[in-house]
């Protein structure tokens, strides 16, 4: 019955806002070319299937490429600024600095350096879901409990088991709310690479079919990113899940 | 920038890379041509395009890595007299006259420049704009001042919305399109206003490593993309066909229509594709230094060569 | 395994905790430290624990100065500490997985189980678990530490008096069998005459040894516990006492 | 002694790559065009600082203003979803939709509907910068502590004093580590906004000169960019100081 | 206030917790609950507290049904529960300041201080205290609420003896001052005899009432306390029968 609710209303709001958009654009006669009615975009996603498919592969894959190598060097270096306050000295403000350096400055030199293969993409992608997960993983990993550190150290436990029994499960939701957010900007990453080069790929025909007017196309792209993004998202959660079953016990209670 | 890498593949083609100035659109029909009819492969080459480049496409052929690019000669020029001058040459100018122009709504009646005083103007912010703009309204004896000037937010009438009078567009696409519509409106064409904004846009260029060391390359690219804008001219229909393979979500019927005007632009009042005239060069190299847009002028010939035209 | 604690001296944010702290405890000998709330009998375990470095000051253990972590010690703290993300059966073999012996461990671990009362919880998790549940099992993770000296900070302070009387019961049956030398912190007179060789009572600011109880020899039931009215009305004064003092 | 050493490591790493950098170029004589080494950039800092200077106030206006928008938005709504289960159901799934949603296919609606003043880059600003304070703060106060909730209640206190007293202070850092990735990620989004039309502010500047391959001006643009974008970070964390002091307290003994 | 406690029943997670509990408290009566751990004495209060509904069952106070929370019961939880961003002295005061009485707290607060050895902590932060000293802050904070019936869940449970012996002398003056209905949770067996005017003791599974002791009538101190050695001998037999049963 909750459950029920829970579901119920995000469909009901989704299906106002639908309707709503629908009968203004035909009661206005707005133009396809300023804002299509979802019923175009629908169809422009069944008629053009088996292009978006074809170009979601190509994104989903600089994306999921991209993320996997953020999230590897976001742990390394999270643990690198936990273990040493030098380091931590050293790097944490660049990193910060990194994320106000604006994309459009470092795609074209991405390219420069990378060409025009996949690699300048999950460079892009990289460069923007690494933040995220380091600052949510090295933060956490800040303020775990001193006296579990204790109580483990007492045990005579050592520095790799440290952080397996208390540092990584207590900043393992902080982590992963990192990763979300990851997960749902990197198909955007992977779209802003495509834009600076590309031959295939949901960024590159997207921009090609704005410039052939078609707005209900780009719509349609847009809807398919908001799918693929939402997916990976659910996919990380579903990690979350298996890898520490804890956090949904708890959830389960409250 | 050095040359990069090439790789010789096992069928013996050399494999170069070609950054286009935007997405497929009928200035590059010649191109596509030569890529789908076999004459890049006749001529030895592999040629990966890649799209769409921003303007950075000069950049990546200076340093090398790409070995050509489409681009503006307003680009070459301010790439030549950049504080440290990029090592590119324009090589080919893809149509002999300059088919873009003022478009505006038919019912707003602007018919000159004049006519633009308080109007608003919807582009894409480079100097250079401003600088054609001064020049036509002062042409016209209007006062710039009066003109607001904002970017714009895609291309063509729709996208000018209620705010928007005048926006500046290619006569073979955007104009066309808007036509297709329906719409009624204006079209000024920029070479009428100022025999000096007659300029080449686009351009094909190349870098001088390429020009010095691989000539042979370069002439046998030249050559296969020559051959397939004499075949756009010859049969626009088929030509169109071959673009519509490359961008099939665009409407046939627009590209047929925007092939056709721009086949008979390709090679106008000149004895062969891809030809340009030192006059060009200078004039519109004078306008842009007269308009503070670069700090020193240079000869038409450090600018573009016709070598490679055979 | 002979403890000696030599001079440490301890201080807070220019607030001085410990001062010259000196106490003895002989093999296999069980001590209770009493003393007044803040007095630093916390900070104390924790410097024997190696967690806290003493500003001067020394321990020995067999003669041998023992510095940081030592698995001399097994450690007791006075907040249930059990790790929220880990079962009571994961939390209770903490040691043994630590070191690699998960197996032995859980086997020793479930055997005792029904002991602590924790019998139908090994795979709850601490949060399901009522306090004195989770003090008992923190308890027990203890108890299945193998180090030589057991330091226990109040162990039986959030349990109700009847599982606190059995866990003392259980506790000395325990010390008997495995003769393990213990510090136990607490605020139980009761407790401290029932299980300790020798009450250790510390006091004044900054705090120090002021008085010990000897009761060696005393052959402890909960029937000699029972009449002590007079020890116990003695430990009240003295506690008392430092508090005027 | 140990204060010293957290400002001397950043600042010796920042002159070891600025030394390393201005060698390279030097050494291997790389163009201007591609690579800028540092005393250009500060040179062009130096001659262009007037340009720079008007430029960075028309783009520190749009963004202050849209981040102070987002951040009284991002506060309403997510007090409205912790007070409202219906109403949480019904919007967190579109905040989380809609930053998938790419910015290019915005930016042009933002200007058919807004016209080319403040407002377009404003409201891409407030885009940008709404979601990651509303996530921070709306999770914040999921995970408050039920009998802290408990004892207020018990207590008599209202609605109002529940929020004071415990909700509030306990999700107070979240929301200002949100408010600090969005006082970063402000300016960016001006930049995005004035990229799309704009008559005026650094990211209508940064387009100019990179149009006359002018690379010294560009990262002169970005050097302003990232020390407009430190010092909203700053001011943000200076406000925290004022507003909770409990939470320096507290850092200042661990 | 006179309290009636009516067939209260509560499960959780299908577990029967508490089963027709029935209670009376005279008006002005001081009655202590004992019981084993988890046997649902907190439970019990924080439904009296309002915070909690029960599956069934009805409180009264005199005579009038109490539903949710009311400004009738003064709650003390079991864990302090102070607010970390808050000051000692605004933490205690926090009754007063939720009812727009900051200035009238502040004082009644900073005279009670040092009766709770709080001295020199009004404007410390909890972190800063030792366990003892932030329950007693906690206790403080209970009693300066204008509320008609104190509901104390283990109020000296993290208190060292002496500290606790001090507190249970002042609650026993403030009782006589203030004449307050009074249900207090303990462990304590001496601490319950000390205090109550009767000892009600929580047994079986699923808990209810299973013995009261009265002990109206008793001029209370602590000699008297000190000779009780049968009562408590007995309620240790009964917690003890409670238990086998
Ligand atoms: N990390 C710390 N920083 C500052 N002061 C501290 C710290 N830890 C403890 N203290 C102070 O040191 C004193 C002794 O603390 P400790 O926890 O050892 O007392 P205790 O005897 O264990 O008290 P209790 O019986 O309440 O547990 C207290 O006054 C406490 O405020
Ligand atoms: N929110 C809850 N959800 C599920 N079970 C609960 C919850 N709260 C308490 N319990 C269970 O209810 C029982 C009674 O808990 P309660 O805290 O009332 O015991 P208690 O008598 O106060 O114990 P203690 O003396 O240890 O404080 C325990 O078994 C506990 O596990
Ligand atoms: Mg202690
Ligand atoms: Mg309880």
């Amino acid at each position: 019955m909750k459950r029920y609710q829970q579901y119920i209303m995000p469909v009901l709001c989704l299906i106002v806002v639908l309707a709503v958009w629908e009968f203004s654009v035909q009661f206005f006669g707005i133009d396809l070319y300023v804002l299509p009615a979802p019923s175009d975009i629908v169809k422009a996603i069944g008629s053009e299937f088996g292009t978006l498919w074809m170009h979601s592969m190509v994104t989903l894959q600089e994306a999921v490429i991209g993320l996997l190598i953020a999230t590897v060097l976001a742990i390394l270096i999270a643990i690198l600024m936990d273990l040493n306050r030098t380091f931590r000295h050293s790097v944490f403000p660049y990193l910060v600095v990194s994320q106000t350096v604006p994309v459009m400055v470092l795609g074209p030199l991405f390219t420069m350096w990378l060409g025009f293969g996949l690699a300048p993409k999950i460079l892009m992608v990289v460069f923007m879901c690494f933040f995220p997960i380091a600052i949510a993983f090295s933060d956490a990993l800040q303020h775990v409990n001193r006296n579990q550190i204790n109580l483990l150290r007492s045990f005579g436990a050592n520095l790799l088991q440290q952080y397996l029994y208390v540092k990584i499960p207590t900043a393992a939701p902080a982590l992963f709310s990192g990763l979300k957010v990851s997960a749902t900007y990197c198909i955007g990453g992977a779209i802003v690479g495509e834009w600076l080069s590309a031959s295939a790929g949901l960024g590159y025909y997207m921009i090609r079919v704005k410039n052939g007017f078609l707005m209900d196309k780009v719509f349609a792209c847009v809807i398919m990113i908001i799918i693929w993004s939402l997916l990976l998202n659910f996919a990380v959660t579903l990690l979350e899940r298996i890898l520490f079953p804890y956090t949904r016990k708890r959830k389960g209670v409250s | 920038g050095g040359q990069t890498e090439q790789t010789t593949e096992g069928d013996g083609l050399k494999e170069v890379t070609l950054v286009l100035d935007y997405v497929p659109n009928t200035n590059h029909t010649g191109i596509y041509v030569a890529q789908k009819s076999g004459y890049f492969e006749q001529h030895g080459l592999k040629v990966n395009i890649i799209e769409p480049g921003d303007n950075d496409a000069t950049t990546l052929c200076a340093v090398g890595k790409a070995e050509f690019a489409v681009t503006y000669q307003e680009n070459v020029t301010y790439a030549r007299t950049a504080s440290e001058p990029l090592p590119i040459r324009a090589i080919a100018a893809i149509i002999q006259h300059n088919t873009s122009g003022f478009i505006s709504r038919a019912e707003d009646n602007i018919q000159s420049p004049k006519d633009f005083e308080g109007k608003v103007y919807a582009g894409w912010q480079a100097p250079s704009e401003e600088a054609v703009l001064k020049a036509v309204m002062a042409g016209a004896g209007a006062d710039f001042s009066k003109l607001t000037m904002v970017g714009a937010t895609g291309s063509g009438l729709e996208s000018m919305g209620d705010d928007i009078d005048i926006q500046w567009e290619f006569e073979g696409w955007a104009v066309i399109n808007d036509r297709m519509q329906g719409y009624d409106i204006n079209y000024m064409p920029v070479k009428d206003l100022d025999s000096r904004l007659d300029y080449y846009t686009p351009v094909i260029i190349t870098n001088e490593d390429m020009i010095e060391n691989d000539p042979e390359t370069v002439q046998a690219f030249m050559d296969a993309v020559k051959q397939g804008y004499e075949y756009a001219i010859e049969s626009p229909e088929a030509a169109a066909n071959i673009l519509h393979e490359v961008i099939p979500d665009t409407d046939m019927d627009f590209l047929l229509e925007s092939q056709k005007f721009l086949s008979d632009q390709y090679s106008l009042d000149s004895d062969t594709w891809g030809l340009m005239k030192d006059e060009v060069w200078d004039g519109y190299t004078e306008f842009m230094y007269e308009y503070g847009l670069i700090d020193h002028t240079i000869p038409a010939s450090e600018q573009y060569t016709n070598q490679f035209i055979k | 395994m002979k403890l000696q604690i030599k001079n440490i001296c301890v201080t807070f944010e220019q607030k001085r905790i410990l001062e010259n702290l000196c106490m003895d405890v002989q093999d296999g000998e069980f001590v209770a430290l009493i003393g007044p709330s803040g007095c630093g009998k916390s900070t104390l375990l924790n410097i024997l624990a190696g967690v806290l470095t003493p500003e001067s000051g020394e321990v020995f253990v067999d003669g041998t100065p023992v510095h940081g972590v030592s698995s001399r010690f097994a450690y007791m703290p006075q907040n249930d500490l059990l790790l929220p993300w880990k079962t009571i059966l994961d939390n209770v073999t903490l040691y043994g997985r630590l070191h690699g012996q998960k197996k032995q461990a859980q086997e020793a671990a479930l055997k005792e189980f029904p002991v602590f009362g924790l019998q139908g919880y090994e795979h709850a998790y601490p949060d399901e678990l009522s306090g004195g549940m989770r003090q008992r099992a923190a308890f027990l993770r203890t108890a299945l530490c193998s180090a030589d000296i057991m330091l226990l900070d109040e162990p039986f302070g959030a349990l109700d008096v009847i599982t606190r009387n059995e866990m003392q019961d259980w506790l000395l049956r325990l010390r008997a069998e495995l003769g393990r030398t213990t510090l136990l912190v607490t605020h139980d007179i009761d407790e401290a005459l029932y299980l300790a060789d020798r009450i250790v009572v510390l006091g004044g600011r900054p705090a120090s040894v002021t008085r010990e109880i000897d009761l060696t020899g005393v052959q402890k039931s909960r029937d000699w516990l029972y009449e002590q009215s007079d020890l116990r009305k003695e430990i009240h004064r003295i506690l008392r006492n430092e508090i005027d003092h």
